[in-house]
């Protein structure tokens, strides 16, 4: 392994993980979209990478599909179904946990992704050593975003965040399982986001408004 | 042959003798109250009255009315064979020891209080209300009484009981003093004497079981008062033979016989003056203060059994 | 043996079909008997099995491979004939005493459910005692528990009904649940779950285990027999029954806890001749002591026929381990004769218990055939209208007070010699609380009178307290033949025990005393003199002669004399009338007074004066209110707290989504770092 | 092993719904379409009753190389899977026919209904039958997205309410399970295994050289991941708002069958965790998961006013008795959990098809509003009642005998405060429960209104549970015994029969 491929390894998991934070500490869906958009970049990015360091050529197609779906094709989709809803949404007005709170508590997220992963025999492995802290904080970042937020459309790029941790780490982990399981996980997440969109949609028509206390009746108190 | 002859003769005795104890208690008591009082056997003259008399019945009763007098006399009467009277062994003991006894007095008494709810008076519901409470309470010392005299002497069979006590050498058991005063309170308590109950009021203040025989007459009522003459009778000398059994014969010999009917005799009599004076002496208590009393009994048999364990 | 199988799948298949066959049958006349012939002559066959197995040898039959693990079995050997035959004598006279009375229910619901339900019911109590696996006799148990549990909701009409059946269930189902804990300890014994099993190797048992086992088994089936404190359902669900059910209930389905404790005792060799065992039987003297006299004393103030008579069975299953229990704390000092006597004591009350409470509860059933009311402050009066049911009630009686010469008498009497023969047990402590737990025995004793006299004297004798009793009729004679073979068991159980004796001494293998049914029984204390001795025959005879005798007497002396029919008397006032009668609640007056910490009894008085006058009174009314401890001090207080759990509980699903989320991370975070710091150690 | 007659089993075992959604999609007609969907899972029931028969006496099925895989384990899925199919399908011809007339529905619903119905079995098919882990994610995560679509059916507010929080709950589990999952790929892959480590059989065979450290976060992530979609609180409070929202057929798949199917795959994972790391640790945490589950649905039950969400709080707690068994184990608890598997998934939608029938009748699902349903619908009111009793554990019904053994296996394998804990739960569970079914099915009705019991087609499904129900608590015919004995034997010895 060439250093300078390391350095670009790290690097590149910075910036992921910058990118990550900059969900968290911003309010407009536009921003999170943006920002979920050019973390699916560099996600694509640091794939490609992977697959040049190891050398398997299904990684590549797995970055390309990564850059079509989740930097156009996901985004898109939000984008399509926001702008039929035509309510107030676009900003997360009360989250339960302020943002500077939020800010820090991802870092402590991060550092426990840190301190969990280490118990986990790496092999020696670069990749995994420096990217699986990463995926699993992204991981963590991901769920923390869903439980703090309150409107409907957050939760979607919460879920989206996590899905990209998910991906970082598969592709860490084990460099893409085989190419028929990949594109199973592929497929469900898309129908899954179509389905949240229609989901989406539905509430915003119902409720007029996509604020989780609306679907707060289901409830035994 | 003799044997049951004699176990014969001490039932009768028994059932004969009863209206004579109940006349010198009347006696002891009008002498004490500064009054002549009727001649002593004048319970007789009125159970022969009272049998030749005809009976006024209530149209509210059922047959249990009719019946209970005769189920009171047979309970009492039949109790009365079991008891050694003069000779310290019963041959009817085989059949029947002191439970049994406990338990045909139970019987008539519970026939008691069925008539008199039979009657649909509120003196009859009175009665037996009061009854019920003092019946219910009075069964724990009953029992523990027995307890000790059975422990004591080594049965509820009255014969085995009384030939023991018979050879005991005198109260060599401390528990049988506190056996005594509780058997003393249930000698009041089950045959209706003072504190307890008046025998003699008719009064509903004050009224327990003249209260269920209110509506009783004629041949019934004599019924009534023989068999409560009897069972005041049995207790007393249950208490005589258990507690003092001097005097009592040991084997069936005339001269023995005679002895032991006369000191038993003598005994009673006096057991007898002394409840009367006893009687005399105190008031009729409240209601509800005749626990405390129980309670005493209850506990002293308490003691008495603690008393035969550790000794 | 082979008779026996032939006889043991004629009376599954009677019971089966007397269920079955009602359901066909669209004319209700015809269902009733289409239902209940088949269940007389199934008990009539169960009578005969039963008999022939404790004359015999036991009977046993095995089924393998219905289910994994697990063997369908049956052995009835002498303990559990013995108890079928207390089963089967009691559903033969209810099952006729139901040709009549199910008529009653005739008008609003379909009789051939009731049938259904009634014969699965026996049929269930029947395999319960055959069983010989744990795992089928659950089954059967709680099939017994919920074809009962439906009885008792059969009248689903009245609310009250339901909610009573409810805690019925719910409580059998928590004895359940320590019967099955008594069942898994014996099955990681022996790993098996068969009772043979558990009988063979029990004597290897750690005593720990044993006595787990038992204290579990004894909740357990304690649970269903209704001991103090666990008794709360037997009282709500006995009256809320049909009578020929509360019947059943009370008479044979609470002896089968009953049955438990015992086949408990005996399959762990708790009559082990060790004092390690003798805390068993203490815990059950204790726990019956307990149970008699707050039973009876729930009884005595109770003016619900059918509540008093549940309290009642409180009571005498209280009697009954009294007895059981000192029958172990015998056999725990090697007093082998004395512990023979206690279980004679405590299965002949068990034996009697059968036949009395089903015989009161059919007529308390027939008294509310008749008038539609269970509370006898409603009633008065009845035996002149309803003769028969009067005097076979009043044997029914006398019988439960312990009176002689009736069945009673006999248990109570063989219960009390034990008591007394509590002298022989060599540890001081031992005896001196033996003999002070005979004090409550004796209370209760004394009070049972009491609540009879209130009972029967209140509802059948003096004048009728409402308008509607005036005009009711005798029930129809099945019912009253159905009690009547009830009646004739107490009489004959009560003249000759003997009878009762032997059967108990050959079904529990014990020698037996009296030979032939004139012999008496005779105790024999310490020094070989005679402790107590009973003939009742000789007892009987007396009474007879003694009572012709006062009868020639009064005959000879008073001649003939005229009876006169006269109103009460009545102070000379006139109109005397069912208003000033006593009532039920003013008898048992001075027993509430001086118990009066249990029942926690207050009265309300309302005064409602004429205008401005302080000193006359148009109405007053009192109303007198008594309530039961256990329910207030013991069952509200937990119902109250685990509700309080709940409530905390059910806030989890606060319908928000960020929380549900949330519980995840938090898992899975806690998790893993557990994993980790487990590691790093 | 690997035969054309294999092939063809797994292959025609997903045609035949894949055809079912086809001819659902053509002919669109409200009448042909429910007896398509009820022919094609009778023809399930059918293959599953063949591939039983086969397991019996091979037991195992591989096809199309390795990538399908049944054994013993895998075959009591496919059975509930096809048993609770067929009487849905059965009943939703009447159910969703009613909600037709009432107006509820419309003819877009119902073929979206049926074809949603389809792909639904189908996906479940997957699940049991793949070798390969990831494929049984994707199919798992399938299930949830096309019960979402299933439970959104009518958009209503709370079906959407309840739909999004699934949606959004499930999905972040089974992204917990795929991160346990490619641990596990990981630690097969670094045990030496080459192209096929996602697969089963690969992983039960390298177990053994597993890092024990991996498998234990691994094993949490598919505990909490799968727990998720399997019930197991505290992960299961989207649970009472699917099922209780979800179109009554649908509720008794979910409950039924659905979660069996995640447990399923926590069993298979729990199986390489007690090879790699011994079975100790894996059994703690299902143990502890079931008791808290079990204590949660307890608990929750008591509050309960709607008839479905109580009924999926009973889930909750059957689900907890299921992985109690597992975690116990031992030949009892885990042959018990077993039983418990099918078992439920018999008296679950049982009482799911009965409460529907009786909320059609009532108009409502609030429990208080419904009283003497034994009056007004006899024979429904009776199966409600037995399936009620089956599911608090009375006996002589199915539940009791699985949880006999399974509570049996608590005091085996030593663990008596779990085992006295959860009997306590249970005791709770039970007065709970019944005093609101009893409160609904006897007394007297609140409205006065017509005896009816809703047509044949709603009775046939609940009578061939019911009778299942009864009969299994008696009986277990030998077929069924050596299975779920050889699946046992599955999960006690490491993997193979």
């Amino acid at each position: 392994m060439v250093s300078t491929q390391l350095s670009i390894l790290t690097i590149s998991g910075s910036i992921l993980i910058i990118a990550t934070f900059s969900v968290v500490a911003r309010r407009g869906f536009i921003d999170w979209l943006n920002a979920y958009r050019h973390q699916s970049i560099v996600l694509a990015g640091v794939t490609a990478i992977i697959g040049y360091i190891t050398g398997i050529w299904e990684i590549y197609i797995a970055a390309a599909l990564t850059l079509i779906v989740k930097s156009i094709i996901i985004p898109k989709v939000l984008t399509y179904v926001t702008r039929r809803l035509e309510i107030e949404f676009k900003t997360e007005t009360n989250p339960y946990v302020s943002l500077r709170t939020s800010v820090i508590i991802s870092a402590l997220l991060v550092g426990l992704s840190y301190f969990l992963t280490q118990q986990i025999p790496f092999k020696s492995d670069p990749v995994v050593n420096v990217l699986l802290p990463v995926s699993m904080a992204q991981f963590f970042i991901g769920l923390f975003v869903l439980v703090n937020r309150r409107t409907v459309l957050s939760q979607v790029v919460g879920l989206l965040i996590i899905e990209n941790g998910l991906f970082l780490f598969t592709m860490v982990l084990t460099h893409g399982v085989s190419l028929i399981i990949e594109i199973g996980i592929f497929v469900d997440i898309l129908v899954g986001i179509v389905i949240s969109s229609i989901l989406l949609f539905r509430m915003g028509r119902t409720f007029d408004s996509l604020d989780v206390t609306n679907i707060e009746n289901l409830r035994d108190d | 042959m003799a044997e049951i002859l004699v176990g014969i003769i001490q039932g009768l005795v028994i059932i004969l003798l009863s209206p004579l104890i109940t006349g010198i208690m009347r006696k002891t008591k009008a002498r004490t109250q500064k009054r002549m009082g009727a001649r002593l056997l004048q319970p007789y003259y009125d159970i022969l009255k009272l049998i030749k008399k005809d009976e006024v019945i209530s149209d509210q009763s059922s047959w249990i009315f009719r019946i209970c007098p005769w189920v009171n006399f047979v309970a009492l009467a039949a109790a009365a064979f079991f008891i050694p009277l003069f000779l310290t062994y019963s041959p009817f003991g085989l059949a029947g020891d002191l439970l049994l006894v406990i338990g045909l007095f139970a019987l008539a008494r519970f026939f008691t209080m069925l008539a008199s709810l039979d009657v649909a008076s509120s003196f009859g519901g009175l009665g037996s209300s009061r009854e019920m409470m003092y019946s219910a309470l009075l069964e724990p010392a009953l029992f523990l009484t027995i307890f000790i005299v059975a422990l004591t002497y080594g049965g509820t069979n009255l014969s085995t009981l009384v030939t023991e006590v018979s050879s005991a050498t005198l109260l060599p058991h401390p528990q049988l003093i506190f056996a005594a005063i509780a058997m003393f309170v249930l000698v009041l308590g089950e045959t209706g004497r003072l504190p307890f109950d008046n025998p003699s009021t008719h009064l509903e203040l004050t009224m327990v079981h003249e209260a269920m025989i209110l509506e009783y007459s004629g041949k019934s009522l004599a019924l009534i008062e023989w068999s409560q003459a009897i069972k005041l009778l049995i207790l007393l000398v249950l208490v005589v033979n258990i507690f003092v059994p001097w005097g009592i014969s040991s084997s069936i010999t005339i001269p023995a016989l005679g002895i032991g009917f006369v000191s038993l005799f003598a005994k009673i009599s006096i057991l007898a003056i002394f409840i009367a004076y006893f009687e005399s002496s105190i008031a009729k208590w409240r209601l509800f203060r005749i626990p405390d009393l129980v309670a005493v009994a209850i506990a002293s048999s308490m003691i008495g059994i603690i008393l035969y364990y550790i000794k | 043996m082979v008779e026996n199988l032939s006889l043991f799948q004629l009376v599954v298949f009677l019971f089966a079909s007397g269920a079955l066959l009602g359901l066909f049958s669209r004319n209700s006349r015809f269902t009733r008997i289409l239902t209940f012939i088949p269940t007389m002559i199934g008990s009539f066959f169960t009578v005969i099995f039963s008999v022939s197995v404790i004359l015999e040898k036991p009977f046993q039959l095995m089924v393998p491979n219905l289910l994994p693990f697990i063997n369908f079995e049956i052995k009835v050997d002498g303990i559990a004939a013995f108890f079928l035959l207390l089963i089967s004598i009691v559903s033969f006279a209810v099952s006729l005493y139901s040709i009549g009375y199910s008529k009653e229910y005739e008008a609003k619901k379909r009789t051939s459910v009731f049938g259904f339900l009634f014969n699965s019911f026996i049929l269930s109590m029947i395999l319960v005692v055959a069983s010989n696996n744990s795992f089928f006799f659950l089954i059967f148990w709680e099939l017994m528990s919920l074809t009962s549990f439906f009885l008792v909701i059969y009248d689903h009409d009245k609310e009250e009904n339901v909610k009573s059946g409810l805690t019925y269930l719910v409580m059998t189902h928590f004895g359940t649940a320590f019967i099955f804990a008594s069942f898994l300890l014996g099955y990681i014994q022996t790993g098996s779950f068969s009772f043979d099993a558990f009988r063979n190797s029990s004597s290897s048992f750690p005593l720990l285990t044993k006595n787990l086992i038992f204290l579990f088994a004894f909740i357990g089936f304690g649970t269903k027999a209704g001991i103090v404190p666990l008794h709360i359902w037997l009282p709500q669900a006995h009256p809320s029954a049909p009578s020929n059910v509360s019947a059943l209930m009370s008479a044979v389905m609470i002896k089968i806890g009953i049955y438990g404790i015992v086949r408990t005792v005996f399959d762990l060799s708790g009559f082990g001749l060790s004092p390690e065992y003798s805390w068993w039987g203490l815990l059950m003297i204790a726990i019956g002591s307990v149970s008699a006299i707050i039973g009876v004393l729930y009884a005595v103030i109770e003016h619900d026929i059918k509540r008093a008579l549940a309290f009642s069975s409180i009571e005498n299953i209280g009697i009954i381990l009294v007895g059981f229990g000192l029958s172990v704390v015998f056999a725990s000092f090697n007093l082998t004769t004395l512990s023979a006597l206690a279980l004679i004591a405590s299965m002949y009350h068990t034996m009697n218990h059968s036949v009395f409470k089903g015989l009161l509860f059919m007529g308390a059933g027939s008294v509310v055939y008749a008038t539609h009311t269970r509370n006898m402050e409603h009633l008065g009066g009845l035996i002149k209208k309803m003769p028969w049911t009067a005097l076979l009630f009043l044997i029914g009686t006398i019988s439960i007070v312990g009176l002689p010469p009736f069945n009673g008498f006999i248990s109570e009497w063989l219960t009390m010699q034990a008591l007394l023969s509590s002298y022989q047990i060599p540890s001081i402590i031992l005896q001196i609380s033996i003999a002070f737990a005979s004090l409550p025995f004796a209370l209760t004793i004394g009070v049972a009178a009491a609540t009879f006299v209130k009972l029967f004297g209140i509802s059948f004798l003096s004048r009728p307290r409402s308008d509607t009793i005036a005009k009711i009729k005798e029930v129809p004679r099945s019912m009253i033949a159905g009690m009547s073979i009830l009646a004739a068991a107490c009489v004959l159980l009560g003249v000759l025990p003997f009878l009762g004796i032997s059967v108990i001494t050959s079904a529990f293998h014990i020698l037996s005393q009296p030979i032939n049914p004139f012999d008496t029984i005779i105790l024999q204390n310490s020094f070989g003199k005679s402790f107590a001795n009973l003939s009742m025959p000789v007892v009987v005879i007396m009474l007879l002669s003694v009572a012709i005798a006062i009868f020639g007497f009064i005959k000879v002396i008073g001649g003939k004399t005229k009876k006169t029919t006269f109103s009460t008397w009545d102070c000379g006032f006139g109109n005397l009338n069912e208003r000033m009668e006593y009532t039920g609640t003013s008898l048992s007056q001075p027993i509430r007074v001086v118990f009066k910490t249990l029942f926690r009894s207050h009265t309300q008085i309302q005064r409602e004066f004429f205008g401005d006058h302080k000193y006359i009174l148009r109405t007053l009314k009192v109303e007198s209110f008594t309530k039961n401890i256990f329910e207030e001090k013991l069952y509200l207080p937990i119902m109250s707290s685990s509700i309080f759990i709940f409530d905390k509980i059910r806030k989890i699903q606060t319908g928000k989504i960020n929380a549900y989320l949330l519980y995840i991370m938090i898992t899975i975070v806690l998790l893993l770092l557990f994993v980790r710091l487990s590691h790093n150690v | 092993m690997d035969s054309v007659f294999s092939n063809l089993t797994i292959l025609l075992l997903f045609l035949t719904p894949v055809a079912s959604t086809g001819l659902v999609t053509l002919f669109r007609k409200k009448r042909i379409i429910g007896v398509i969907t009820i022919c094609s899972a009778l023809l399930i029931l059918v293959q599953v009753f063949v591939i039983v028969s086969r397991i019996i006496s091979e037991k195992t099925i591989t096809a199309f190389g390795n990538m399908f895989y049944i054994d013993s384990l895998s075959t009591i899925i496919l059975l509930s899977i096809s048993i609770v199919g067929f009487v849905s399908a059965l009943y939703s011809k009447n159910y969703m026919g009613r909600q037709y007339d009432h107006g509820t529905v419309d003819d877009k619903h119902l073929v979206r209904y049926y074809q949603g119905f389809n792909v639904f079995l189908l996906t479940m098919l997957v699940i049991p039958t793949a070798n390969s882990m990831g494929i049984m994610w994707v199919a798992l995560e399938a299930t949830t997205l096309v019960s979402v679509l299933l439970i959104m059916l009518y958009y209503k507010e709370n079906a959407i309410e309840a739909a999004w929080k699934y949606l959004i709950i499930a999905t972040v589990g089974l992204s917990f399970a795929l991160i346990g999952t490619v641990f596990f790929y990981y630690a097969n892959i670094n045990a030496g295994s080459a192209d096929d480590a996602m697969n089963w059989t690969s992983m039960v065979h390298n177990s053994k050289l597993f890092n024990p450290n991996l498998i234990k976060i691994a094993f949490i992530f598919i505990l909490v991941g799968y727990g998720t979609k399997a019930g197991l609180a505290p992960m299961h409070t989207w649970l009472p708002d699917a099922h209780s929202e979800a179109p009554t057929p649908v509720s008794a798949v979910l409950s039924g069958v659905l979660l069996n199917c995640a447990f399923y795959v926590i069993i298979r994972f729990h199986i390489i965790s007690s090879n790699a790391i011994g079975p100790e640790f894996s059994n703690q945490l299902l143990i502890i998961f079931a008791v808290i589950s079990v204590g949660i649905a307890a608990a929750s039950l008591y509050f309960q006013k709607d008839m479905k969400r109580m009924l999926a709080f009973s889930s909750v707690e059957h689900m907890g008795l299921i992985s109690l068994g597992i975690g116990f184990g031992g030949l009892l608890g885990v042959y018990g959990a077993l039983l418990q598997i099918i078992n439920h998934a018999i008296a679950k939608p049982l009482m799911f098809f009965a409460s529907g029938t009786i909320s059609q009748k009532y108009e409502t699902k609030a429990m208080s509003k419904i009283k003497g349903i034994i009056k007004i619908m006899p024979v429904t009111g009776v199966l409600f009642l037995i399936g009620g009793l089956a599911l608090v554990g009375m006996p002589p019904f199915n539940i009791f005998l699985s949880e006999f053994f399974i509570l049996s296996s608590g005091f085996q394998s030593g663990q008596f405060l779990a085992t006295s804990l959860v009997i306590l739960f249970l005791i709770v569970t039970f007065a709970v429960f019944l005093r609101h079914l009893i409160k609904m099915i006897f007394g007297n009705p609140v409205v006065p209104m017509k005896k009816d019991d809703m047509g044949k087609l709603a009775i046939i499904p609940m009578m061939i549970l019911g009778a299942l129900v009864l009969i299994l608590g008696v009986f277990v015919p030998q077929q069924l015994q050596t299975l779920v004995q050889n699946a046992s034997t599955i999960i006690n010895h490491g993997g193979f029969a």
